[in-house]
C-alpha cells in the first residue's frame, strides 16, 4: 500500500522519456489524479487512528543492517497528503502554463519519488538516502531553469544542503554503531541506545544541522532567498512548500528521539532562540524587498522559524500547531508564489515598485491574493491563524519573553504582507499593468480556487488537519 | 614426514617474519627505481601474505587458507605475464625502465 | 426564538457572500437593500430575544462545533448570549442598518457599491462574531475580523497611497494589541485551562486578589483593548481611518468596533476586579487620551477629524469609568455614545455630501440655512455630547462623572475638564459649520443640496435616539421607579462584582448634574460670542506659533512614531537585508569559495604525477591510519 | 625442527634484503629465488605440501624464468641502473619501517585463539583437491578465464604494430 506511493512516482519518472510526446499532457494528468486517489486509498484504510497506522517493512537482504521500512502514522500523514496535493498542483500549473519539457515532469516525479520516502521511510538510512535523492532533482531544476546567476546560486544551496545532511548521516552512523550486535538502521532501534550526555548532544547537534539548513534556521539560511528567487516557479514552489518540510519533519521524527539531558536542554534553547532570530529577522528583511519572491522567501523564512520554535517546545500545542502550520504554510506559500508567477507572466516583472492597480484589472486575481495573503498573514477563519496560535501558545507556556517576541511576528507579517498587497494590487495602474493581459483562464482559476479553499476551509476547520495526528502526537509525546 | 610445526614454533614467530618479508618488499617499491624490480617487490608481498594465510591454515586445521594461496599464486602468475607485458612495452617507448619518468599521472 | 440565533450571524455572513461574489453583476441600489436587509433581519430577531429576556433568563450558551480540540487546548465555535451581548448585538445591528441604509444614499454613485456593502456586512458579521462569542478565541475571531473590515473600509477607495497607508496603519496598530490579546488568552487558558467566560468567571471566585498571572493577563487584555479603542499610545490611527467613507467613520470608527476595548474590559470584569493595579492603570489612561485627544480636537479644522479625536476622548472616559469599577456606566455610555456620534458622523457625512467632498470647516459657514435638516440633526448631536440636560449624553456622562466623584475627586476634576473641553470642540464645530456666513466662493454655493430622504431617515432616527437615550439608564433621581433599566438588566452579569457601586446622596447629584450642565451652556455662549458675533476663523495652519501649532499638528505624536519606529524599522531592515545578508554571504563564500580554493590549491601540488611520490604517500597514509586505528580503540 | 625453522627465515630475510638492495637486477631476480625456495621450505613446515610443489614449480621455475627472460630481452645490466635522491630514499626507508613498527605493534595487540589444530593431512593434494573441486570450483574456472584474459592481454601488449 504504502509502497505505491514511493513506486508510482519513480515509475512514472522514468516511463514519461518513452511515451511519445503527445501523451505527456495526458499521462501527466492521470499520473496526478492518480497519486491523489492513491493517497485517498491510503487514508480511507486507515482503520484505527492508533500509532501507527500502517507498517510496511521490505527487506532486501538479511545481511545489509537498514530495510526499506515505511511508517505512516500521524506525524507522516500531514506531509504525505501535503506532498500529494502539492505535487498535483505543481504539475497541473506547468500544465496550464502549456510546459512540454518531459524531463520537468520526470524531475518533479522524482522528487514525488524522494519526498514520499522521506516522510515514510523509518529507516535511518533509508531516510538520508531518501533525503539525499530530493537534491537531485531540485539541483537540476534550479540549475537549468532557473534564472539570474543560477549556476553560482544553486552550487551555494547544494552545498550548504549537501554539508548539513552528512553532518547528519554521521550522527546516524554513530547511532549506529553503538548499538549492540544485531542493531540496525531501524529508528526502534537507532535511538534506543546508552549515550553520553556530550554524544548525546554531539549526535543532536549533528542531526539538527542536517535539518537546520533544509528548514532553514537563522545562521544557515543564507542558500534559500537567493533561491528562491532564481528558481524556476515550479522549483521555488517545490522547495518552499514540501523540501522545507523535509526538515521539521525531521525534528518531529528524528531530532526529538535523541533529545534527553542536561546538555540537550541547553541545546534546544539555543535552537528555540535561533528560530527566533530568525523569525523576527526574516521579518523585517521582508519590510524593504522589492521582489516579490525575496519578500516571499523571507516570509517563509519567519514563518518557519516559528513552527522550529514550536516544535522544539516538545509540547502537545507545539507539536499539533507545527504539524497544522506545516500543512498550510506549504498551501499558503504554493499559492502565493502561483499569483506571483501568474504576476510575472502576465505583467512581465515581479518588481513592486513596477506593479500595482492590478486590482481594479484583474478583480479575481486580486481576490485571491486577497486570502492567501490574510492566509499568510494568520487571521482568524483563514488557515494560518489555528497554527500559529497553537504555536505561539507553546512558546508562551515555554517562555512567555521569548514569545512575546516571537509574537511580534504577527504585527511584522501585517507591515510586509499588506505592503506587498498595496504595492501590488492597490494604488494606480502601472504601465506594466495597464500593458499586460488581465484575464485568467479556467484552469488557473481553478487551481487559484483550490488553494482559496483551503485556506477558508482549514480556517473553520483546522481540526480536519488536527485531528489526524492528535492521538499519535499525545502517544509520542506522553512516551518521550 | 609430517610434522607439528605448532608445537615447536609460537605464531607469533611466524607472522612476524611474514610482516618483515612484507615490509622489506614494501621498503623495496619505494627505494627502487627499477620497474622490474618493484614487480618483483611486488611478488615478495604477495609471497609474505601466503605465508600468512598458510600459517593460519595450519595452526586452524582448515584448507581454505591454502587453495587461497594457490589462487593468489593463479593471480601472480597472470599479473606477471600482463605486468611484464606492460614494461616491455614501457621500456620501447621510453627507452627506460625508470618508473620516475612516468609523471604523468595528472591532468 | 433563541433557537434561531445563529441566523443573527449567519445573515450578515450571507450578504457578504452575495454582495462579494455577485454584486458586481447587480443593477442599482440592490447590493444596498440586500446589505440592509442583511442587517435589519438580526435586529428583528435579537430584539424578539431581547423582549423574551427577562431579569430572570439564564444567559444561553449556544455549541456549534469544537473549533480547536486538541489535547492541552480547547475552543468551541460557540456563542453565548447573556445581557451583555444581547444589548451590544442590538446597538449594533440597530445602528448598522440605519447607517446601512444612509449609506444606500451617500455611495450609490461609487463604483464600488457592491464591494461596499459586501464589507460592511462582513465588518457586522464580525462585530457579532466579537460579541457573542462564548470565549476569548471566538472573541478573538471577531476582533481580527473587525480590524480586517476596518483596514479594508479605510483604504476602500484603493487608488489613492495614501488612504493605503491609512488602512495599514490602523490594521498594524491593532495588530500590536491583538499580540497583548494572544498573550493573554494563553495565559489565561494556562491559569485556568479554559478560556469560556462563564467558565473563567466561576474559577476566578476562587482566585486572591492580585494574583500575578491575572495581573499580566489583564494587562495584555487591556493592551489588546489600547488597540483596538484607540487609547494612547496606539490612537493615532484612529484619525487618519476617516481616510473611509464616511459611513464607516460612523459605523466602525464611532459606533461599533472601537468599543470593543471596552466590551472586552467589562466582558472580562472578573478578572480585572481581581487586579486593581490594572484598573488603576486603566483609568488613567483613560484620562490621559481622553484630555490628550480633547486639547488636539480644539485646533483641528477637518469636520471627521474634530469628530475623530472627539471619539478617542469619549473613549477614554469610558475607560476611566471602566477603571474605577463603574462597567454599567460605561457600557451606558457606549450606548449613549453609538446614538450620538453615529448622528455627529452621519451629519457630517450629509455635510460632506451636501458640500461635494468639502470637509474644512474654514470653508464652511452659514449652512444652516441651506441645509436645514441637517443642521437640526448635528444641532441635536452636538447638543447631546456636551451633555446637555435632556439629552441622552447628559445622563450618561454625569453618570460618571458622579461615580467618579465618589471613587476620586482628581479623577472627577479631570474628567469634568475633559467633558468641558468637549464642549468648546463641539461648539466651534457647530458654530463654524452651520452659523455665520458662508465662506466659499458662491458658485459652490448654489450647488450646495439637501441629502435625499434616504440620508435624512436614519439621521432623525438617531436623534431620536439621542435625545431620548437617556430613558434607557435614568438614575434614580429623575427616573424614579423605572431608574436604571440598563443597570438593571446588565445586573446579572456584574452580580459578581466586588465594586458595584452605591447610590449617592440626592442633593449632591443634582448639584453635580447642574454644575456641568451649567459650566457647558456658559461655555457654549461664549464660543457663540466668539465664532457667530465676532465671526473669528481659526487661522491658516502656517501662522500658528508655539502651544498652538504644536497643537494644531497633534502635539507632532505621528512624526514622534515616524522617527522612533518607522524609520529605525526600516533602517534596520535595509541593514539586515543588505550587510547582514551580504555578511552572512561573506561567511559562507569564505568557507565554500575561499576555503575550498585554497585548500585546493595547496592540495595541487602534491599531486605531481611522480609515482614514487605517490607510493610513499600512499605508504605514509596506511602508516598513519594503522596508528589512528591502533590508537582509537572502539 | 625449530632451528629449521628460524634458520630458513634468517635466510628469506637476508636474501629478500639482498633483493633490494642488490645493483644490478639479475642477481636480484636470483636472490628472489632464493627467498622463494626458503619460502617454500617454510611450507613444508607448515604441513603444506602441495604449496611447497607448486611454489617451487610456478614461482621459482615459471615466474623467475619470466624475469629473467625480460631482463635479458631489454638487455640491462648495471650501468643503466636508475638511482633515487637521498630524499626519497630516507622517507622510503622510514615510510617502510615505520609501517613494519605499526604492523607488529598492532598484530601483538590481536588476540590469538589459543585452540590449536592436530590435523595434520590437510596440505596433502588429496585433501585440497577435495575442496579446491568441491568448495572452489566456481572460482576455479573463472581463474581459466582471467589467464585466458591475462594471455590475451599480454600477446595484444607485446604486439610491435600497436603503437
Amino acid at each position: 500500500m504504502l509502497i505505491g506511493l514511493i513506486l508510482f512516482p519513480l515509475i512514472f519518472s522514468l516511463m514519461i522519456f518513452i511515451l511519445p510526446k503527445n501523451l505527456t499532457k495526458y499521462a501527466t494528468i492521470f499520473y496526478s489524479v492518480f497519486s491523489l486517489s492513491w493517497m485517498g486509498m491510503v487514508v480511507k484504510n486507515i482503520s484505527s487512528w492508533t500509532n501507527p497506522f500502517f507498517t510496511e517493512n521490505y527487506v532486501f537482504s538479511s545481511n545489509l543492517p537498514s530495510s526499506l521500512l515505511l511508517v505512516l502514522d500521524g506525524i507522516s500523514l500531514i506531509p504525505i497528503l501535503l506532498t500529494q496535493l502539492l505535487i498535483a498542483l505543481i504539475l497541473w500549473m506547468l500544465l496550464a502554463n502549456q510546459k512540454e519539457d518531459k524531463s520537468t515532469y520526470s524531475l518533479i516525479a522524482l522528487m514525488h519519488f524522494g519526498l514520499n520516502g522521506v516522510f515514510l521511510c523509518a529507516d535511518a538510512l533509508g531516510f538520508y538516502i531518501f533525503w539525499e535523492v530530493t537534491l537531485i532533482p531540485i539541483y537540476f531544476i534550479c540549475a537549468i531553469w532557473g534564472e539570474g546567476k543560477r549556476m553560482p546560486i544553486t552550487l551555494k544551496f547544494f552545498l550548504y544542503t549537501f554539508i548539513g545532511s552528512l553532518c547528519m548521516l554521521v550522527s546516524f552512523l554513530y547511532l549506529y554503531q553503538i548499538q549492540p550486535e544485531g542493531g540496525n538502521f531501524s529508528i526502534a532501534n537507532i535511538f534506543n541506545v546508552d549515550m553520553s550526555a556530550t554524544a548525546r548532544f554531539l549526535v543532536a547537534l549533528g542531526i539538527f544541522i542536517g535539518l537546520a539548513v533544509k528548514i532553514p534556521i537563522f545562521g544557515f539560511h543564507n542558500w534559500q532567498a537567493d533561491t528562491y528567487t532564481s528558481a524556476p516557479f515550479y522549483g521555488s514552489m517545490l522547495l518552499a512548500g514540501i523540501m522545507l518540510k523535509m526538515g521539521l519533519y525531521g525534528m518531529y521524527r528524528w531530532l526529538s528521539p535523541v533529545f534527553a539531558g542536561p546538555l540537550c536542554c541547553d541545546l534546544q534553547w539555543y535552537i528555540i532562540i535561533l528560530c527566533i532570530i530568525g523569525v523576527v529577522y526574516g521579518a523585517i528583511i521582508a519590510i524593504t524587498q522589492t521582489d516579490l519572491k525575496r519578500i516571499l522567501a523571507f516570509s517563509s523564512f519567519s514563518h518557519v522559524g516559528l513552527i522550529a520554535a514550536g516544535i522544539m517546545t516538545f509540547s502537545h500545542s507545539g507539536w499539533q500547531g507545527g504539524l497544522l502550520q506545516m500543512f498550510v504554510h506549504g498551501l499558503n506559500i504554493v499559492g502565493l508564489f502561483y499569483i506571483v508567477n501568474l504576476i510575472e507572466q502576465k505583467y512581465g516583472s515581479r518588481d513592486l515598485n513596477k506593479l500595482g492597480g492590478i486590482a481594479t484589472q484583474n478583480k479575481w486575481l486580486a481576490i485571491y491574493g486577497m486570502i492567501l495573503v490574510l492566509g499568510t498573514t494568520a487571521l482568524p477563519l483563514t488557515n494560518g491563524f489555528p497554527g500559529e496560535f497553537l504555536l505561539l501558545k507553546s512558546m508562551f507556556e515555554y517562555q512567555f519573553l521569548t514569545a512575546l517576541f516571537a509574537g511580534t511576528t504577527i504585527i511584522w507579517c501585517a507591515v510586509y504582507m499588506l505592503r506587498l498587497y498595496q504595492k501590488v494590487f492597490f494604488g494606480e495602474e502601472s504601465k506594466l499593468v495597464l500593458s499586460g493581459d488581465s484575464s485568467l483562464s479556467s484552469i488557473e482559476h481553478f487551481i487559484l480556487i483550490i488553494f482559496v479553499l483551503g485556506v477558508l476551509v482549514l480556517g473553520i476547520f483546522p481540526q480536519l488537519i488536527l485531528g489526524l495526528s492528535e492521538s499519535t502526537v499525545l502517544n509520542y509525546l506522553t512516551q518521550k | 614426514m609430517l610434522m607439528q610445526i605448532n608445537h615447536i614454533v609460537p605464531i607469533e614467530h611466524i607472522i612476524t617474519l611474514s610482516c618483515i618479508l612484507f615490509c622489506i618488499g614494501v621498503m623495496g617499491v619505494l627505494l627502487r627505481r627499477n620497474a622490474i624490480i618493484i614487480l618483483m617487490c611486488i611478488e615478495l608481498m604477495l609471497n609474505a601474505v601466503n605465508i600468512l594465510f598458510a600459517t593460519f591454515s595450519a595452526y586452524n586445521g582448515n584448507p581454505d587458507g591454502q587453495i587461497f594461496v594457490f589462487f593468489i599464486m593463479v593471480v601472480a602468475a597472470a599479473e606477471v605475464a600482463v605486468g611484464l607485458a606492460l614494461l616491455v612495452l614501457i621500456y620501447r617507448n621510453t627507452r627506460s625502465v625508470d618508473v620516475s619518468l612516468l609523471d604523468r599521472l595528472k591532468w | 426564538m433563541e433557537k434561531y440565533f445563529y441566523l443573527v450571524i449567519l445573515f450578515p455572513l450571507i450578504g457578504f457572500l452575495v454582495n462579494g461574489l455577485l454584486g458586481s453583476k447587480m443593477k442599482g441600489t440592490t447590493p444596498g437593500l440586500i446589505g440592509t436587509v442583511a442587517v435589519f433581519i438580526p435586529f428583528l430577531i435579537a430584539l424578539g430575544v431581547f423582549f423574551n429576556y427577562g431579569h430572570e433568563s439564564q444567559p444561553i450558551l449556544q455549541n456549534y462545533f469544537p473549533w480547536i480540540n486538541i489535547f492541552d487546548f480547547q475552543a468551541n465555535f460557540s456563542i453565548l448570549i447573556d445581557p451583555l451581548s444581547l444589548q451590544m448585538t442590538l446597538i449594533i445591528t440597530g445602528i448598522g442598518s440605519l447607517i446601512h441604509l444612509y449609506s444606500i444614499g451617500y455611495m450609490h454613485d461609487d463604483e464600488g457599491f457592491a464591494r461596499f456593502f459586501s464589507y460592511l456586512n462582513l465588518f457586522i458579521f464580525s462585530m457579532l462574531l466579537l460579541v457573542l462569542g462564548s470565549n476569548l478565541l471566538i472573541l478573538f475571531i471577531g476582533w481580527e475580523g473587525v480590524g480586517l473590515c476596518s483596514y479594508l473600509l479605510i483604504g476602500f477607495w484603493y487608488k489613492n497611497e495614501d488612504y493605503g497607508y491609512a488602512a495599514r496603519k490602523a490594521f498594524v496598530m491593532n495588530r500590536i494589541g491583538d499580540l497583548g490579546l494572544i498573550a493573554g488568552i494563553v495565559l489565561l487558558w494556562s491559569y485556568f485551562k479554559t478560556i469560556e467566560f462563564q467558565a473563567m468567571a466561576i474559577h476566578a471566585a476562587n482566585v486572591d486578589m492580585s494574583d500575578p498571572v491575572i495581573i499580566i493577563a489583564t494587562l495584555c487584555l487591556f493592551i489588546g483593548a489600547i488597540g483596538k479603542s484607540a487609547q494612547i499610545p496606539l490612537y493615532t490611527w484612529l484619525p487618519d481611518a476617516m481616510a473611509g467613507p464616511t459611513p464607516v467613520s460612523a459605523l466602525i470608527h464611532a459606533a461599533t468596533m472601537v468599543t470593543a476595548g471596552i466590551y472586552l474590559l467589562v466582558r472580562a470584569h472578573f478578572l480585572f476586579d481581581l487586579a486593581p493595579s490594572v484598573l488603576n492603570l486603566v483609568s488613567y489612561v483613560g484620562i490621559a487620551t481622553s484630555i490628550f485627544a480633547a486639547i488636539i480636537a480644539l485646533r483641528q479644522n477637518d469636520i471627521k477629524k474634530v469628530l475623530a479625536y472627539s471619539t478617542v476622548s469619549q473613549l477614554g472616559l469610558m475607560f476611566v469609568a471602566l477603571g474605577v469599577g463603574a462597567y454599567t456606566t460605561a457600557m451606558f455610555h457606549v450606548t449613549t455614545h453609538a446614538f450620538f456620534k453615529a448622528l455627529l458622523f452621519l451629519g457630517a457625512g450629509s455635510v460632506i455630501h451636501a458640500l461635494h467632498g468639502e470637509q474644512d470647516i474654514r470653508n464652511m459657514g452659514g449652512l444652516k440655512n441651506e441645509i436645514k435638516s441637517t443642521y437640526w440633526v448635528f444641532l441635536i448631536g452636538t447638543l447631546a455630547i456636551c451633555g446637555i440636560f435632556p439629552l441622552s449624553g447628559m445622563f450618561s456622562k454625569d453618570e460618571i462623572l458622579t461615580v467618579l466623584f465618589e471613587k476620586s475627586k482628581g479623577l472627577w476634576a479631570l474628567s469634568l475638564f475633559s467633558s468641558l473641553l468637549t464642549a468648546v470642540y463641539m461648539f466651534r464645530l457647530l458654530f463654524l459649520t452651520f452659523f455665520g456666513t458662508y465662506r466659499d466662493d458662491e458658485h459652490k454655493k448654489s450647488k450646495i443640496h439637501e441629502s435625499p430622504m434616504v440620508m435624512m431617515a436614519p439621521l432623525w432616527v438617531l436623534a431620536i435616539l439621542s435625545v431620548f437615550g437617556g430613558i434607557l439608564n435614568l438614575p434614580h433621581l429623575i427616573g424614579g421607579e423605572s431608574y436604571g433599566k440598563m443597570a438593571h438588566f446588565l445586573d446579572p452579569i456584574f452580580s459578581h462584582s466586588k465594586l458595584a457601586t452605591e447610590h449617592m446622596d440626592a442633593g449632591l447629584e443634582i448639584g453635580l448634574m447642574a454644575l456641568v450642565v451649567g459650566l457647558v451652556v456658559i461655555i457654549g455662549f461664549v464660543l457663540y460670542n466668539i465664532y457667530v458675533k465676532k465671526e473669528s476663523l481659526p487661522k491658516p495652519d502656517m501662522s500658528l506659533r508655539g502651544v498652538e501649532a504644536l497643537v494644531a499638528n497633534k502635539f507632532g505624536v505621528d512624526e514622534l512614531y515616524d522617527t522612533v519606529i518607522s524609520k529605525p524599522v526600516l533602517g534596520i531592515s535595509r541593514f539586515f537585508g543588505q550587510k547582514v545578508e551580504s555578511a552572512f554571504d561573506g561567511i559562507s563564500g569564505f568557507f565554500f569559495v575561499a576555503g575550498f580554493k585554497s585548500i585546493g590549491n595547496s592540495l595541487r601540488k602534491i599531486q605531481n604525477g611522480n609515482v614514487e611520490f605517490y607510493l610513499i604517500l600512499m605508504t605514509g597514509s596506511i602508516v598513519v591510519l594503522m596508528i589512528l586505528q591502533f590508537l582509537i580503540k572502539i | 625442527m625449530q632451528y629449521i625453522f628460524y634458520t630458513l627465515a634468517f635466510f628469506a630475510i637476508l636474501c629478500a634484503l639482498f633483493v633490494v638492495f642488490e645493483k644490478n637486477p639479475v642477481h636480484s631476480v636470483l636472490y628472489l629465488i632464493l627467498t622463494f625456495f626458503s619460502i617454500a621450505g617454510i611450507y613444508v613446515l607448515l604441513n603444506a605440501q602441495f604449496l611447497f610443489i607448486v611454489q617451487l614449480i610456478v614461482y621459482s621455475g615459471a615466474i623467475m624464468v619470466l624475469f629473467l627472460f625480460v631482463l635479458m630481452l631489454l638487455n640491462l645490466n648495471k650501468d643503466t641502473e636508475p638511482q633515487k635522491s637521498v630524499i626519497f630514499k630516507t622517507a622510503g626507508a622510514i615510510a617502510a619501517g615505520s609501517f613494519l613498527l605499526v604492523l607488529v605493534a598492532v598484530l601483538k595487540d590481536t588476540q590469538q585463539s589459543t585452540e590449536l589444530s592436530a590435523m595434520t593431512d590437510i596440505g596433502l593434494v588429496k585433501q585440497l583437491g577435495k575442496t579446491l573441486f568441491t568448495k572452489f570450483v566456481v572460482p576455479f574456472e573463472v581463474a581459466s578465464i582471467l589467464f585466458l584474459a591475462a594471455m590475451v592481454g599480454s600477446v595484444l601488449l607485446g604486439k610491435k604494430e600497436l603503437y
